[in-house]
């Protein structure tokens, strides 16, 4: 089983980095000057960061990948076990079972496409 | 049951137990918070301890219908997080408001 | 990760030094890219210090050691500082699940060139790959800076969309191969090229290796474009965009947290480039020698099975790097050719063209494989 | 201790302190990453339990996606103050935590005492996997005897597909804030 490696190279990976943030740290000079903590907003004074407006497009475009990209998931087993399908005579069927998956897939798709919920102006 | 025993060997009231706590901590969420955003973060946590039993019953009874359920599960999740979000944030946009008790001005 | 204290320290060790591949490679594809970079546009780019200025790397990791720690007022400081190292995570992971030569037969333990050995490697590269998200996402709400929120947002949409056309180019690959486990598609692809349809068969010259690409040939341009996208190189380097966002998510950071972020970044070159070799270009085998006889080979000029078994994995593993060079510099070359696309162009070509093609070459995959028994 | 034992408590305890955090931290941007922390625990336990597959999609779907949208919809909303995070008033507030009280202590309680049965099931665990790593028997299982609920759900999705764009585009229902 890999996941103690998985595990241990995560844990590994995040101490290195937390070391190595750690000791820059250490090393480099600190000067304060109010004007350097500011966010840098190309030398312009800052402007309140509540009116930052963010599209909703963004949101609807993580919205349709979760959708997306469940049927894209439901496509991987078919794929693997579609030659052992064909093998027990089964295969067309499943193909069929799986085009008309594929059918409503594009169907959506269209949809978004007609709806221009991904037309970003 | 004797403790160390418990400690020792894994097997499925582990897994079993585990997955009820996580239940009613999700649980716990949705009956106790008030931001509409953290409730749904709670049932998310409700549906994956339910996955884990799944997924442990498949294991330890050597049937893979479970995982198929989990399947399923995950995805109707998906899709009750789309449609909630949604609703979210027509709401949020309309009122910029996500507490609950605030919903109570949207009966009738 | 292994039965008794050797084989565990070993494994160990072996992660470790995958991860410092990762890191050792950044400073040199930097001079690289930079050199690279000022061939392509007839300048000479770094050449002061040492040999053909390669000792830049070394004076710039000593000048990251010196600067100032900065973090902006406006910062929530977990999460910015939490966004960096969460950055390197996702491209170790991945590619230490990538194969890189075969493995090696050392008495009674048989040794991986590889992090560590998954028998569904295709998903568990996907998997990790997108948690990538998270460090951009942290990076941008943790600066507290609006064009750092912008940019994060802008990176992620754009991650996830080209995920969609990434996961979706595979499947034709995954349907010829029927396995996820990468090692098993790698050996698939030694045997000799040939092709069959509805029982007529053609084989080619035996020196013509049976790779990906010549099956999959729609899907490895689906695939390598998409790559591009989710490792935020240009031409899709939106979330950088310096004209109208300053810098992206990272405006706000630098020295050695940027270096993180660059890691990370050039770690997701790496890992793509890795799986464009291994599904589409042969993995770790080299081309128009088939293991059987590379291994045969070994066996009778080296001393001892071991050292036979040392010689062949250390030979697999320089051509994995070969070709893996080779994309690299593919990346660096597209990168100081291509302009940046807009980012309504971007969005459309993820999801107008390249999610469309990448379903037709999983239709027309799956429709030979029934009707041609391919 | 053996190794594999060793694994699960410590994903267990991971697992626990991300799911308890989502649910007692007072910020929802921390609520949102202690939930992506619990699903990949979830993810490595499914590995235990031989759920190769699953674990990778668990990540793709709910640490990759799901998470990813709850975290960029928290940051768009850009909260300008905050809400009093638990319930309030002393009786409803009593009430719920009676409720998950009495649940929790009927699950556990449940589990403890048909765990004798349990451990008979866990004696004889990995019956018909055949050594694979699941997914070809997954798949079998799901194109054969779930092949319609495997369609409904493409319809399901598609639904939600359009539903979602359609209430994420709209302009507010009937109760305007004036």
């Amino acid at each position: 089983m890999p996941l103690g490696g998985v595990i241990f190279i995560a844990i590994f990976v995040a101490i290195f980095g937390i070391v190595i943030l750690y000791a820059a740290s250490r090393f480099g000079t600190r000067r304060y000057d109010p004007v350097k903590f500011e966010s840098y907003e190309c030398g312009v004074p800052v402007q309140e960061k509540k009116d930052t407006k963010i599209s909703v497009k963004f949101y609807l475009t993580a919205i349709l990948f979760i959708l997306f990209d469940i049927e894209i998931i439901f496509m991987y087993p078919w794929a693997t076990t579609f030659r052992d399908f064909i093998k027990s005579g089964e295969g067309g069927y499943v193909f069929f079972s799986m085009m008309v998956f594929i059918a409503i897939f594009i169907f959506g798709l269209f949809w978004e496409v007609k709806s221009k919920a991904l037309e970003w102006e | 049951m004797p403790s160390s025993d418990f400690l020792q060997q894994v097997g499925l009231p582990h897994y079993l137990i585990l997955s009820a706590i996580l239940f009613v901590a999700g649980m716990a969420g949705v009956l106790l918070r008030r931001n509409a955003m953290v409730i749904l973060m709670s049932v998310e946590l409700m549906l994956n301890a339910v996955n884990l039993s799944f997924v442990a019953f498949s294991h330890y009874l050597g049937q893979m219908d479970g995982q198929v359920m989990v399947f399923f599960v995950m995805t109707i999740a998906a899709a009750e997080v789309s449609v909630g979000l949604a609703i979210l944030v027509s709401i949020f946009k309309r009122f910029k408001e996500i507490n609950i008790r605030f919903f109570e001005h949207l009966k009738g | 990760m292994g039965h008794d204290i050797f084989e565990v320290s070993i494994n160990a060790i072996k992660l470790i030094v995958v991860f410092l591949i990762i890191v050792q490679a950044v400073p040199f594809l930097v001079w690289l890219e930079r050199r690279g970079s000022a061939f392509i546009q007839n300048r000479l780019g770094p050449n002061r210090i040492g040999p053909l200025g390669l000792m830049q790397l070394a004076a710039d990791a000593v000048k990251f050691f010196f600067k100032e720690e900065f973090v902006p007022a406006s910062a929530v400081k977990l999460l910015y500082y939490a966004a960096p190292v969460v950055a390197l995570i996702p491209a170790t992971l991945a590619f230490a699940a990538i194969p890189l030569g075969q493995p090696v037969q050392w008495n009674e333990y048989t040794f991986r060139l590889q992090g560590y050995e998954i028998n569904v490697g295709i998903v568990f590269v996907l998997a990790v790959s997108s948690l990538a998200p998270y460090a951009i996402l942290l990076a941008g709400w943790g600066s507290g800076n609006k064009y750092a929120l912008m940019g994060a947002l802008r990176a992620s949409a754009q991650v996830i969309s080209y995920e969609l056309a990434l996961g979706l180019s595979i499947v034709g690959m995954i349907m010829l191969y029927g396995t996820f486990n990468l090692s098993e598609m790698v050996l698939a692809q030694q045997a000799p090229l040939s092709y069959s349809f509805l029982g007529a068969n053609w084989t080619a010259p035996s020196w013509l290796p049976a790779w990906g690409i010549f099956y999959q040939p729609l899907g490895a341009i689906v695939f390598f474009a998409a790559s591009f996208a989710e490792s935020n190189r240009l031409p899709f380097d939106l979330a950088e965009g310096e004209a109208e966002l300053v810098a992206g998510f990272h405006v706000e950071y630098g020295g050695f947290k940027m270096l993180l972020f660059f890691i990370g970044e050039y770690g997701h070159m790496i890992v793509a480039s890795a799986l464009m070799v291994l599904f589409y270009f042969g993995g770790y085998t080299i081309p128009g020698i088939s293991m059987a006889d590379l291994n045969q080979w070994a066996a009778e000029h080296a001393p001892g099975a071991n050292a036979a078994s040392l010689t062949v994995g250390l030979l697999t593993l320089l051509c994995f790097f070969v070709k893996l060079a080779l994309f690299i510099w593919l990346f660096i070359q597209v990168r100081w050719t291509l302009p940046r696309f807009r980012y309504d162009q971007l969005m459309d070509l993820g999801w107008k063209t390249m999610l469309p093609w990448a379903l037709f070459n999983t239709i027309l995959t799956a429709a030979l494989v029934y009707v041609a028994h391919l | 201790m053996s190794a594999d034992v060793f694994l699960f408590w410590f994903l267990a305890i991971l697992t626990l302190a991300g799911g308890l955090t989502t649910v007692l931290v007072t910020n929802p941007i921390y609520s949102a990453l202690a939930l992506a922390f619990a699903m990949i625990g979830v993810s490595a336990l499914f590995v235990t339990l031989n759920a190769y597959f699953l674990a990778g999609v668990q990540l793709i779907v709910y640490a990759g996606a799901v998470t990813v949208l709850f975290v960029m919809v928290l940051m768009m909303f850009d909260l300008k103050h905050e809400i009093t995070a638990f319930t309030r008033g002393k009786f409803t507030g009593l009430v719920k935590s009676g409720t998950v009280a009495l649940l929790a202590g009927i699950l556990v309680g449940a589990i403890a005492m048909t765990s004798d049965l349990f451990l008979k099931i866990s004696g004889t665990p990995e019956v018909a996997l055949g050594g694979g790593d699941g997914t070809k028997e997954l798949g079998k299982i799901l194109f054969s005897k779930y092949i319609f609920g495997f369609e409904a759900l493409g319809i399901l999705l598609l639904i939600v597909a359009i539903g979602a764009v359609a209430l994420a585009r709209s302009k507010g229902g009937t109760h305007a804030k004036q």
